[in-house]
């Protein structure tokens, strides 16, 4: 390539635009397309919004990437709706569109869905929970996400429908959100035990706030008698799964949706086929402590197939 | 007896447990220039503050033309015709002469441009300005340059100009003179000459005393928040205002009183 | 009397940021092909209409010395209920247009009496504001993005030609404003007082100036025109967006500084806030153009917003 | 001379906040059990460290009349030096920590220096600067997460006893800074200079007060405090978090300005400031036992912190 | 001939397109008191702002007893012995006098807590105000007031009263009296008298000619950014000083040389 990342016409460009720059869901997601998009002799242009959520900068995003020349887009909407518009622009002008991640509302807004079912991944854990309490009465604390976030409530409402139990149900002591952040997790879960000491499950929306949970729960000496369960099979969590501070997460795999998203796109720019429908990258439930009838794979698997 | 124009009766004003105006009566009849003097602190900013809208007495009342009036803010001094020249806070800063000059009261370019879209006239408001200014003679480069790039003089001068230029009812000056020159004060004093002569009467607060005599039709001895006499200056020397103004003497009845003797053998009086 | 015009524009406190935004322009065009080009220009305005629409509001309360944290936050819930009210409410697209603006500007209403009536400092009550607008938007919106619009919600959106390139009329709409705003504040007597109040509120005040009035009516004024900035929100994306507006307080305030004006009030140009908006907008594109990784941009954003002020700061030093 | 003690406590710019304080405890003392607890006050604070240590630099910088949007960024690049160094670097943790409080003290002496040698609005320097702090926090942290830290850096974390409660050794150390600080403003030479400075900039340069100097040495001496907000932030969740800190410069304001500090410099106490971060902490805790949905915890502190800087102004109105 | 204290020579001061200092001398000479006088904009600030370090001029130098010095800051004329009172900002707003009239020069505690914790000693701070105050003679109610509650003559006494506190070698004054009451001018020009006895010159600029002329040992005359004339009060009537001032007459070697008959005319000479 030329000067500063230059514009040689001649590498065909993808662009990849994740929800924000920081995530390490979405750096190691940016790693994937980047290996992929070298090997496949493109050129990657990066794009995220400032928050979870930041749809305009997203827009932004996709005009410029358009006004660059990209083949393709892959992108993991923050706004799943707000986001068509836009997207269907960027189509009518001929750039390929794939959603990462999460799918858009429709889910045929964009050409092709290559995601990890965030609704089964909490439904997984919730079910998990479930058998891994035994019978036993929960007091549930679940440390979400942010005001209206689609990821945060995928996975909210999936662990309550794999749990078993409906929105506003009496076992949910506390709910609080933490923006999936450590420290913020670890004031929520403080007072979310302030307010009742006896919760026994804590749902977290990723592992940062699972261990903040944890943090607080150590400081109450609670740690080993709470089950922690969450979402998203980062190498720190399952880390975590396997020293026993969260009993279980659900792993998604961000390289795999990136790299295989690169690979449609340069297959696209040769003359190839556009790609359809939704291709599951899948989702693994990692624990280190089985739980009767439920099907997971151990910490060391987690750690072979971990990103960030 | 003619009426005065602008009347106070027992105004007063406290700051948390500053007295700084306790009762003070004022009295300007038509066409003359009356002086307040006093101590610093005696309540002169505070009274006439009251007198221009610019404070709100706790109690006490002000009459216009012998009609009582609630004056809310300057504004409504403004309307009455009363202009003041305020001690500290005159000019906006930021802003040039011009401006400083017909804020509050623009004027709007002729015609549609003005009427319905309300456009200044910026032209007409900087030559009328530096008609206004050029009175005072006081020497400008730029009549577009802010009013901070100027002398404390010539940001005085810029106030009292206005001022003089707008009163139609009463000029009200808080120490116009004090940081001018001696040629721009003499100015300032012609200019209040020249108000009296077209029939507006001017209150002057100053702490010069050959200025005052000089000025004054009638002097307003102020002290300790309040009105302690009210005199002509050729009936008493400069040394008996002083000592009246500093508590020394007192007045009753238009004659001087001695009061304190140690004090007035101090000022040379007895 | 007058300056030569020369002379007047380099004094004038908007030559620094314009220097900037051309030196920017000329060194994204020098390396990128896309970046010199009609459309490319276009799309920069449409980035930059809705901030920058918020931005003239913002240069309104920045020049009576106060700041509005709460920006984005009304316009997000202005949004919501322009949408909510037409597809939801079933109400005719222009009534809910009106209800969507009438709450900002009620909104700006409030913040201006809280301002003057109680003597709140303006960043105090626009940060409570914030979580309120916020708070209300997810509540009232029950967090769904709001979709099919009626097409007079996204009118702004479409498009006309000019030459080759295609214009959005909410771009045009946003820079009719800028002029109407410059217009009001430097020809105007309210935009004096805007500017004699921002100085120094006591001298306002003593020449007569109702100050409290016009404090609150510059606040409402600019709830107004952050409903304006709903409507070029929606009309850009076609939804109602609960999320939106997260950081636009922020981006705001950086265009109207980075525009020239001082954020101790009574200096500054709303035209200057237009250039500042610009900057940013055209730092996002030409450094996405060039394919620099979005961490990057932040940083290299970070070092161009202080060092776009200090040439400007520096070569005011020099003509002093 | 002297004021009786009762009067003087009235006549003191913290009793307004104060008496917010406690009415917040007194409400939610009265609706929740568990309120009213020692674990729950050790709690509070320790919830409230962070943010109220950084509080303590903003309260300085504002002061000053300047403002520091920054302070969560820098303290987060801290938090990831040191971390990093420790644990990736292989460097002893006393050194480790040295290095982040360094990098902390030194980005408040490049925004001091931006500040005073270009005259830059101190706003525009650290916005700048936000962006480049966090940028530089996910280059160098990779954005990974770093843990198993050497004990050193989670000490203060740790607790002791004091009766029944568990009191970590942070949340001594930011009472005692926030005691260090009082004394520093209240009772030195230098910290009169800090308000004469605040106060009227050019006042203090005429009275020979070396403002430039004073000025850096303020922002420099606010960047070493966020290192120690650094430090307490490590031994308080446990690792390096390169996502740490960023609402807590809008956080860290709200705590100075509803210790009743004024945003235009010279008036204000710090011990308002640790008032103002209880505030908040209070509102969140109690709130939150009081079982109220987030969004609706939103809503509320958006009220109160517009209601709790009202009911210190209308008061102060009537003492007047 | 004795040496002057305080020297300047071709000071250069531009703003833009001003020139406010246009090769500006000066002169003062041991135990003296030195009027500085001249019409609003002359340039007698920035002469004095130029002579204290607040301002830095474009060329020219400045000679301390004989020998050249470079006042960076105003600390630097400070340290020198030289103390101002400045003509608008002179002091911090919101802090109390007390702090006003040490700030910069605090004192701390005796002993361990003075040296070790730098504690300040408010206690002696504030009597010692207390005792300045008092010989000035301005009626305060307490010395923990913020300045900003003060009036404006209170004010200025703060500031003058710092500034002979302080000064070892020369006192400057730019219009020390221009808010102040007759009886606290007067007790300014005593104070400046008591300083000259106990042998510290004196700069004094003032628009007030009878107070000039009462104390001043000699006039420095300032125009159009120069010292027009040095003279001594005895040798020129009142009308022909403020003649040389307004250009109306030149001097040459001491004696008036009417230059502008017209000018001179209107003001009464000739
Ligand atoms: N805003 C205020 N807050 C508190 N006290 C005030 C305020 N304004 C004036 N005062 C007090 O009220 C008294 C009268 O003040 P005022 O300014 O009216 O005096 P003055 O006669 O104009 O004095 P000067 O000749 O110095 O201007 C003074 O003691 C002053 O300290
Ligand atoms: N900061 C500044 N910027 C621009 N011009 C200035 C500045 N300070 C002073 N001037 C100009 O320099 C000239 C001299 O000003 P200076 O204040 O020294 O006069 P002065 O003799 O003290 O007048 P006065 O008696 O009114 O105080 C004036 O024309 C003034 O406008
Ligand atoms: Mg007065
Ligand atoms: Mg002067």
């Amino acid at each position: 390539g030329g000067s500063g990342g230059g514009s040689d016409s001649a590498t065909p460009k993808v662009g990849l635009i994740t929800k924000t720059e920081t995530n390490p869901f979405f750096v190691k997601m940016k790693e994937g397309a980047q290996k992929a998009a070298q090997a496949g002799g493109m050129e990657l242009m990066s794009a995220a919004g400032k928050f979870d959520g930041d749809n305009a900068a997203q827009i932004t995003a996709i005009e410029n990437m358009v006004a660059a020349g990209v083949k393709g887009i892959l992108i993991t909407p923050s706004d799943t709706k707000a986001i068509v518009p836009a997207i269907k622009k960027a189509r009518d002008a001929g750039v390929l569109v794939i959603a990462l991640d999460t799918p858009t509302e429709p889910q045929e807004a964009t050409d092709a869905l290559f995601a990890t079912d965030n609704l089964k991944a909490g439904e997984l854990i919730g079910r998990y929970a479930k058998a891994a309490m035994a019978g036993e009465p929960a007091r549930i604390a679940t440390l979400d996400l942010a005001p209206g976030i689609t990821v945060g409530k995928l996975r909210h409402d999936g662990f309550l429908k794999g749990f078993g139990i409906r929105e506003g149900d009496p076992s949910v002591v506390c709910s609080q959100d933490t923006r999936g952040d450590q420290a913020k997790g670890q004031t929520a879960m403080e007072n979310c035990l302030q307010k009742a000491p006896d919760i026994n499950l804590v749902y977290t929306i990723n592992e940062p706030a699972a261990l903040g949970a944890y943090t607080a729960l150590k400081a109450k000496g609670r740690e080993k008698e709470v089950l922690i369960v969450s979402v998203d099979g980062g190498c720190t969590g399952v880390r975590a799964v396997q020293s026993g501070q969260i009993a279980a997460t659900s792993q998604q795999y961000p390289l795999k949706m990136a790299e295989d998203g690169v690979k449609a796109v340069a297959a696209y720019a040769k003359g190839g086929q556009k790609p359809t429908g939704y291709t599951d990258t899948g989702v693994t439930l990692i624990t280190d402590k089985a739980a009767d009838g439920i099907e997971a794979e151990d910490a060391a698997f987690g750690l072979a197939n971990c990103w960030g | 007896m003619t009426e005065p124009v602008l009347q106070a009766r027992g105004l007063v004003k406290k700051y948390g447990h500053v007295t700084a105006l306790d009762g003070a009566d004022f009295d300007l009849m038509p066409g003359e220039v009356l002086a307040v003097i006093g101590d610093n602190g005696a309540g002169k900013t505070s009274l006439i503050k009251a007198l221009t809208g610019a404070l709100q007495p706790d109690s006490g009342e002000i009459l216009l033309d012998g009609r009582p009036v609630r004056l809310r803010d300057p504004l409504d001094a403004r309307r009455h015709g009363i202009e003041t020249v305020y001690q500290d806070l005159a000019v906006a800063a930021s802003l040039d002469i011009a401006t400083n000059m017909f804020l509050g009261r623009e004027l709007r370019k002729p015609g549609i441009l003005g009427r319905v879209f309300r456009m200044l006239d910026k032209k007409r408001m900087r030559e009328e300005s530096a008609k206004h200014m050029a009175e005072l003679k006081i020497g400008l480069r730029s009549l577009t340059q802010p009013v901070e790039s100027l002398s404390g003089g010539q940001r005085q001068g810029v106030a009292v100009a206005r001022a003089v230029a707008w009163a139609t009812n009463v000029v009200v000056m808080d120490e116009p003179t004090a940081a001018l020159g001696v040629k721009e004060s003499g100015q300032v004093l012609d200019l209040i000459r020249q108000v009296r002569d077209r029939g507006t009467p001017v209150v002057l607060i100053s702490h010069n005393m050959p200025h005052v005599f000089e000025i004054a039709d009638r002097v307003h001895i102020q002290r300790l928040g309040r009105r302690v006499a009210e005199i002509v200056p050729g009936d008493h020397s400069m040394a008996e205002v002083v000592a009246i103004m500093t508590g020394a003497i007192q007045v009753s009845d238009g004659k001087s009183v001695v009061k304190d003797k140690d004090a007035a053998e101090a000022i040379g009086l007895s | 009397m007058e300056a030569s015009l020369p002379r007047r524009l380099i004094s004038t406190p908007v030559a620094g940021p314009l220097a900037a935004l051309l030196l920017a322009c000329l060194y994204f065009g020098l390396n990128t092909e896309q970046f010199f080009t009609g459309t490319n220009f276009s799309l920069i305005i449409q980035q930059v209409m809705v901030v920058g629409t918020l931005a003239i509001g913002q240069t309104l309360i920045i020049l009576t010395a106060g700041i509005d944290l709460a920006n984005g936050a009304i316009m997000a819930f202005g949004g919501i209920v322009m949408t909510k009210l037409a597809v939801d409410g079933g109400l005719p697209a222009l009534l809910a247009v009106a209800a969507g603006l009438a709450v900002c500007a009620g909104f700006g209403l409030v913040n201006g009496l809280l301002v003057t009536r109680i003597s709140l400092p303006p960043f105090i009550v626009t940060l409570g504001m914030l979580n309120v607008a916020f708070a209300l938007t997810h509540i009232y919106s029950g967090e769904q993005t709001i979709t099919d619009l009626p097409p007079l919600l996204t009118f702004l959106g479409q498009t006309f030609q000019v030459g080759q390139t295609n214009v959005t009329y909410g771009s045009l709409l946003t820079i009719l404003l800028f002029l109407l705003f410059a217009y009001l504040l430097g020809s105007t007597a309210w935009g004096r007082h805007v500017y004699a109040l921002g100085n120094n509120p006591e001298v306002a005040r003593l020449t007569g100036i109702r100050t409290r009035r016009l404090t609150v009516g510059v606040y409402t004024l600019a709830g107004f025109v952050y409903g304006i900035a709903a409507l070029l929100l929606v009309s850009r994306t076609g939804v109602g967006d609960p999320q939106a507006g997260q950081t636009d307080n922020l981006d705001s305030i950086t265009a109207v500084v980075l525009g020239g004006t001082s954020l101790f009030g009574g200096r500054g140009m709303v035209l200057g806030t237009l250039i500042g908006a610009l900057i940013v907008g055209v730092f996002r594109n030409g450094l996405q153009l060039m394919g620099v990784p979005s961490i990057y941009q932040t940083l290299i954003t970070g070092i161009l917003v202080i060092l776009a002020v200090a040439v400007d700061q520096l070569s005011r030093r020099r003509t002093r």
